[in-house]
């Protein structure tokens, strides 16, 4: 595992506000998958994932949120990115999913944005 | 053989990858990367190796997984090279690719990652045949020249 | 020979001691090592893997240090083994001792700290009798018992 | 080299200011020796070491500054150390230095400790 993984998951007015610590790669992105399997089960109109403690990221935690996007769009629902930090940042470049996902500088905005109409 | 300036060699265990990164980004940069240079060469090497655990060695803990590092100082200016070498025969190098990004969708991002952070991508069949060899190079690049006049 | 969990080689260059501090910093934690006993672990080695450089090698940069790192979970609990070999032969391991620190002079500390932060020190001759072997283990301590009534 | 090793030299009131920066090991305790070397030539009466930007050092830094500390006092003169980090502390306290060192906790203070009389 990497250094000192953490989550915590909160109820907020439309939904659920998660927040992960540590650098998440391979030794514990199925604990991330897992964290958030949990919280689409409860199927929050709002999901804001904030990236505040998480230092670095690889693909195998990109996959995660991807798999996070995919399952509130089908379920015509909400995913929100918040406080990515540098390196977290840059993966989404590299990959070209900074477009795709919505990000927001820090939670409050992330609770601001409008429902969007769902993706197609 | 002759030995690298620096090799690691380790266990196919996902907790080493943040040894292997931690000792990474101190060597890159003691071979003059600059941090936004260091931090994609340390990605390229954690893709590379959580890709031998798992689609190479499909998850086994005990495999070995060996990282010869090197500083490069030649024709295309100083930077750094690495070699990850595992234990997997019969890997069929044309399935190693990375694709199309236009479709979103889980996974399948590791080796786009390698080609766009690295400079030169190499896989290859090890000499002695036992398996897998990449070799991944990364030159530093001085601050961009000031537009010049006239040109 | 039978691999460690994680080994590092690399030239006696002092520029590579951050680089081997980085990642043993990073496994002695993975290992279950506190911080604070993290950081004297770190040192241990930079001490000895300076005294490979001085006096071992004086100073010749080409040379190898080998270090092989095991996790330990044993009778004396959680912890860590650390094992430096190099290419030094004829060295006569009953110079390499501490010395009196009453007195205050520039030097002569690498021993002494060996001695201070590890829980077992062993200086011996490589099996194939290449050079000087140096066993560190050191064992993660759980919060100190409070004191026992009746005790 | 150790990561970003850096160094300031300033005049004050009765001497001289050094300020480090950077972890201090076998790859640049030599400069640490030539900086300290070229200080102690110019003789001040108060040699302040500041070392707040060093977050680690081994002990052939610890060798510079004991080396330091003999060249002042053989000259009648002070050094005195400032802002040592946890670590630095740490390997002070192993070798027994802590006390024979004329430690503060910050510059101020290094400069208000009254010369004191010479070691023996
Ligand atoms: N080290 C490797 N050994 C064997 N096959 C590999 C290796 N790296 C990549 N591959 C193959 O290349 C494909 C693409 O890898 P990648 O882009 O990392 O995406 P993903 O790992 O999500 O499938 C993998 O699915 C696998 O078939
Ligand atoms: N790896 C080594 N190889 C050979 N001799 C050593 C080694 N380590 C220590 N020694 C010997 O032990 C002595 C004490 O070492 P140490 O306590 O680190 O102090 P110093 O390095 O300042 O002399 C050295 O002077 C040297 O003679």
């Amino acid at each position: 595992m990497a250094e000192e993984p953490t989550h915590t998951t909160e109820t907020i007015d439309d939904g659920l506000l998660i927040c992960f610590g540590g650098e998440i790669d391979y030794s514990n992105s199925p604990d991330l998958r897992h964290v958030i399997h949990q919280a689409l089960a409860r199927k929050p109109d709002r999901l804001i994932i904030d990236l505040t403690g998480v230092p670095y990221m690889d693909s195998s935690g990109v996959a995660v949120l991807v798999e996070a996007l995919q399952g509130q769009t089908k379920n015509k629902k909400q995913l929100i990115l918040s406080n990515l930090q540098t390196k977290v940042q840059g993966i989404f470049e590299i990959a070209r999913l900074d477009t795709v996902f919505q990000i927001t500088d820090d939670i409050e905005q992330a609770k601001q944005i409008p429902p969007a109409p769902p993706r197609k | 053989m002759t030995h690298s300036h620096f090799e690691m060699r380790m266990q196919s265990q996902p907790r080493y990858l943040c040894v292997a990164r931690a000792a990474l980004e101190t060597l890159a940069k003691q071979y003059g990367l600059h941090q936004n240079e260091v931090d994609p060469v340390v990605l390229a090497v954690d893709e590379a190796m959580t890709n031998i655990i798992r689609h190479g060695y499909k998850d086994a803990t005990d495999k070995p997984i060996l990282i010869r590092i090197n500083p490069l100082d030649d024709a295309l200016g100083k930077g750094i090279e690495i070699i990850l070498e595992d234990e997997c025969v019969g890997v069929d190098l044309t399935k190693i690719r990375g694709r199309d990004l236009k479709q979103v969708r889980p996974g399948g991002l590791g080796v786009h990652i390698l080609y766009k952070t690295m400079d030169t991508v190499e896989f290859t069949h090890r000499q002695d045949a036992k398996g897998v060899r990449l070799a991944l190079r990364k030159y530093h690049q001085p601050t961009a020249p000031a537009v010049q006049e006239g040109s």
